[in-house]
């Protein structure tokens, strides 16, 4: 069994399950840096996605792109643009496909990451999600099953969190206190990580 | 905060409904959350034209829906781009099979969402193209002109594109001629009092008495000079130097001219700049064949008047004094 | 003084030289001293209908030129009447041997200059009749109905004359049913700001940050309630309440109503205020036949809006609703 | 010889010829109790007057309506609109006359009466203008030559002024000051009493 709408579905309801105790979370992290607000984005944004899951189309493609559109409704901040962003462009890489192999999925977190890229501007390095991105896409590439790539990820995550913390952020509003976020974590990489969690089994 | 509103939260909805309730053979609230304004019926066998934006700046975007202008247009809260889906909706609203234009002006949020907005209509199969709108000199100079911010020549580009689908023309022939009228408007504003965003609940930016500032944005982005306040035809002299420095005209070049007010201008006043507009334009050998006055492109109660030149070829001018017909302008 | 102006005494004619310079279709000045707009030519064989007052009000009332409206407006300074002659120059053009309408303010000095304007006229066997405007509920109560300022029910007044006169009636009859319309129409505003007199330099009068006067007359005459600024519904509400108390409107009755923006107030309001204004009226019954929304008698900068009310009969609705056409509304 | 337009043209120059005193010291009274602007009313008047004064029509009627609409061409204050509307009342009663007997003179001088007392609601009485043309009217009825009126209108001027000075102003502008205006003269009065005296051979 691949990646089909019912584990989108599945996604979407393993990360609502926690996301407010790590919206709450996330809101701290980007107050310290930018505006406070990533944690109500993603509150916001898995709200939406809990009212969809139920109705995603089978085109994988498709679901991909409801998702995208019901993030994107949640509107204003970056996290919220760029995730949609990604959505959409893993969704064109599958379209017209109801179930994928796992080992595609290295290469739709890829498409998504392009499409990051040139959405918002920023360069490998910034200590943005898209390094998170990044570690994670070499991390799975190569893997076969969700078994292997779950602690694969968590790992990936852990060391992108780890040898980002001490370097400044280089895009976006927390550039402006660049001296200030060295030794903290990015948010959007954070909130990240903490979406792997998520899948843990309890 | 000096506003004849309800509350912030529900300000852009209920104007939404006032025009609606207004002009119901024009403008119907339409979207899943209510923040598309269209026409009542899509028009057939043409190419659509939507756009979208923040809010706040009545005509400017969604007045614009009418005959011969927009079929539809995404609606924001104040001065913040709507999200991607009303965007979507107008453009799937607005496609009757032949494609959709997006007339945008040039701002992240608004270019972005529309890209989106765009990637999304091509999942349904709908071409979606987008216009750019960066028509402020005053916001960075000619080698730097893709970081214009849109103002109000928005108001004579839509006319274009929306004239140029009602002729029937296609999809690459309405984008070519839109981005022509994009490509030729020059528009630079002055600005004498700050306007307030009722969720924000004070003034945007503070100005002295006797002060203006020559290229302020329409949000209150910072523009070229503050001064103090001087005559009117000298202030109209330095905005038609800047417009004319940066695109001069030629002798005999055709031109339209909006001489637009912010939201808070005495329509007397706009009929002094037009008085040494026309002046100054004609000393300068260009011949003004369509010209308008009054508040086209507003930033609620901001105070002064922008100055918009596009430069015309035949179609341009053709496509300019064709029919249309929207509560805020009739041709 | 914050205005887009040159000297003060400049101020109303170069104005009046931007207004014929943006539309020379419409409006020409004329008269000895440059104080008549009036049409490129009289309209033959008709009774000729002709304004005047003071500056400061535009569209009121020179800017009501044009079909199926004014032929001819005489012009005063800001604020202040305009001498006899040019309303004499208005009359004289716009009579063509049928007799001319005076669509007059209800104030001093226009009353006495238009009066006297008449009595010249005489004497050139030019009969010239005077309908007065007074549809200001808060100047005074019913019982003094005839000392009630002319607001912006000039322009549905107006509006009555012109295609009266436009239908070929004969002067009685333009009289008769322009002076119905004057006697149905109710009007009332609230200020949110002051103006300022060029000439004079400082703003007509104070108001604190978070006040309003319900009932301010558009000089700035006292009204008759300056209070905390409110909800835009609620203050509706108080206006529609004043107008409904004054002259009540029957189940089923027809009615129009003009939303009108002071000169310094956002669209978007005026939508608010209509919005409310609609609803209360329609639960009062009423059916609103035809309605405006925008500026059309302002008061310089100054921010407020009017509701104005005229109750119809078959005569009017038909008479209103006939075709007109000047820059500022299009029938 | 009765009252032609020749009359009425060399009475303007009469008047013309002093009225920049005159004006001078009409703006000082009205300045004490109202806004101080009768002087500059009189000598813009007067100038407008002369403008017209050689091209005045033989009709009387129309003779007195092109002076009444060059000094409304003055405009704004109370005496320049009262005067332009005491010649027009005057000229409707000479209409299609080019000359009159003096005797009609005070009938004329009625009808300019009434309608000033029409148009500015004032009473006799309320010390204004008004009581001054109610004086003259009394004065000059039944006399026949302009060698008679001269010295009974100056008399009746006198008088006036005398008779009015210590009573109050109860109407227009010096109205508020109705107190101060006790021991005053009403510059309205004074002025047409000013004017009787261009009259006088120098
Ligand atoms: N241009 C960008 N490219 C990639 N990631 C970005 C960019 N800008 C911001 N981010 C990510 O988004 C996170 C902040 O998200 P959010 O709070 O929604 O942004 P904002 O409030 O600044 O609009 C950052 O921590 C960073 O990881
Ligand atoms: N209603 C009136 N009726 C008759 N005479 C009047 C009236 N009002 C003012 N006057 C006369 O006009 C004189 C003042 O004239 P003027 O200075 O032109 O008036 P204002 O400046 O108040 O408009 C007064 O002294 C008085 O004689
Ligand atoms: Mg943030
Ligand atoms: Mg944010
Ligand atoms: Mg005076
Ligand atoms: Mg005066």
């Amino acid at each position: 069994m691949g990646i089909s709408k019912n584990t989108l579905k599945l996604a979407i309801e393993k990360i609502a399950e926690k996301i407010d105790p790590i919206g709450d979370e996330m809101n701290r992290l980007d107050g310290q840096l930018g505006d406070g607000d990533l944690g109500v984005t993603l509150v916001n944004g898995f709200r939406n996605l809990q009212g969809i899951k139920d109705d995603l189309p089978d085109d994988l493609g498709r679901a991909l792109f409801a998702m995208a559109k019901s993030v994107t409704a949640v509107s204003g901040s970056s996290f919220g643009t760029l995730l949609a962003t990604a959505l959409m462009a893993a969704g064109k890489q599958v379209k017209d496909q109801s179930n994928v192999a796992w080992s595609e999925l290295p290469g739709m977190l890829q498409a998504a990451q392009d499409a990051m890229v040139a959405r918002g501007g920023a360069s490998l390095g910034d200590k943005t999600m898209l390094d998170m991105m990044d570690s994670l896409i070499s991390a799975l590439s190569g893997l076969q099953t969700p078994a292997e790539m779950l602690p694969a990820a968590k790992t990936a995550a852990e060391q992108t969190l780890d040898s980002f913390r001490d370097q400044p952020n280089k895009i976006g509003r927390a550039r402006v206190y660049a001296e200030k976020s060295i030794g903290l974590d990015d948010p959007g990489m954070m909130a990240i990580a903490r979406m792997i969690d998520c899948f843990e089994t309890p | 905060m000096k506003k004849l509103i309800n509350t912030p939260e529900n300000y852009v909805d209920e104007v939404l409904a006032g025009m609606q309730a207004a002009h119901p053979e024009t403008y119907r609230i339409g979207g899943a959350t209510g923040r598309m304004l269209h026409r009542p019926a899509p028009v057939p066998e043409k190419v659509g034209v939507v756009s979208g934006g923040g809010f706040g700046h009545i005509p400017v975007f969604a007045g614009y829906v009418g005959d011969g202008l927009l079929d539809a247009c995404a609606v924001g809260d104040v001065f913040a781009s709507p999200d991607m889906n009303p965007m979507l909706e107008s453009i799937q609203f607005a496609d009757q099979g032949r494609g959709v234009l997006c007339v945008v002006g040039n701002y992240g949020g608004d270019r972005m969402n529309f890209d989106m907005a765009c990637e999304m209509a091509e999942m349904d199969d709908i071409e979606a193209r987008k216009v750019i709108v960066a028509d402020d000199v005053a916001a960075a100079g000619p080698d730097e002109a893709e970081k214009r911010r849109g103002v109000a020549g928005f108001v004579f580009v839509t006319k274009i594109a929306g004239a140029a689908a009602a002729q029937g023309k296609t999809l690459d022939d309405v984008v070519a001629v839109t981005q022509r009228a994009a490509d030729n408007v020059r528009s630079v504003g002055v600005a004498l009092s700050s306007c307030t965003v009722p969720q924000a609940g004070k003034p945007t930016f503070e100005i002295a008495d006797d002060e203006m500032e020559i290229g302020m944005g329409i949000h209150g982005e910072p523009g070229v000079r503050r001064g103090k306040l001087r005559p009117v035809d000298e202030i109209t002299d330095e905005m038609i130097d800047m417009l004319l420095a940066d695109k001069p005209v030629e002798a005999g070049g055709r031109i339209a001219v909006l001489i637009n007010g912010l939201g808070a201008t005495p329509i007397e006043e706009l009929y002094l700049v037009f008085r040494q507009a026309k002046a100054r334009l004609e000393s300068a050998g260009a011949v003004i064949a369509m010209h308008l006055v009054g508040n086209y492109a507003t930033s609620m109660e901001m105070a002064g008047a922008s100055i918009s030149v596009l430069h015309l070829d035949e179609e341009l001018e053709t496509l300019l004094t064709a029919p249309a017909n929207c509560p805020f302008w009739k041709v």
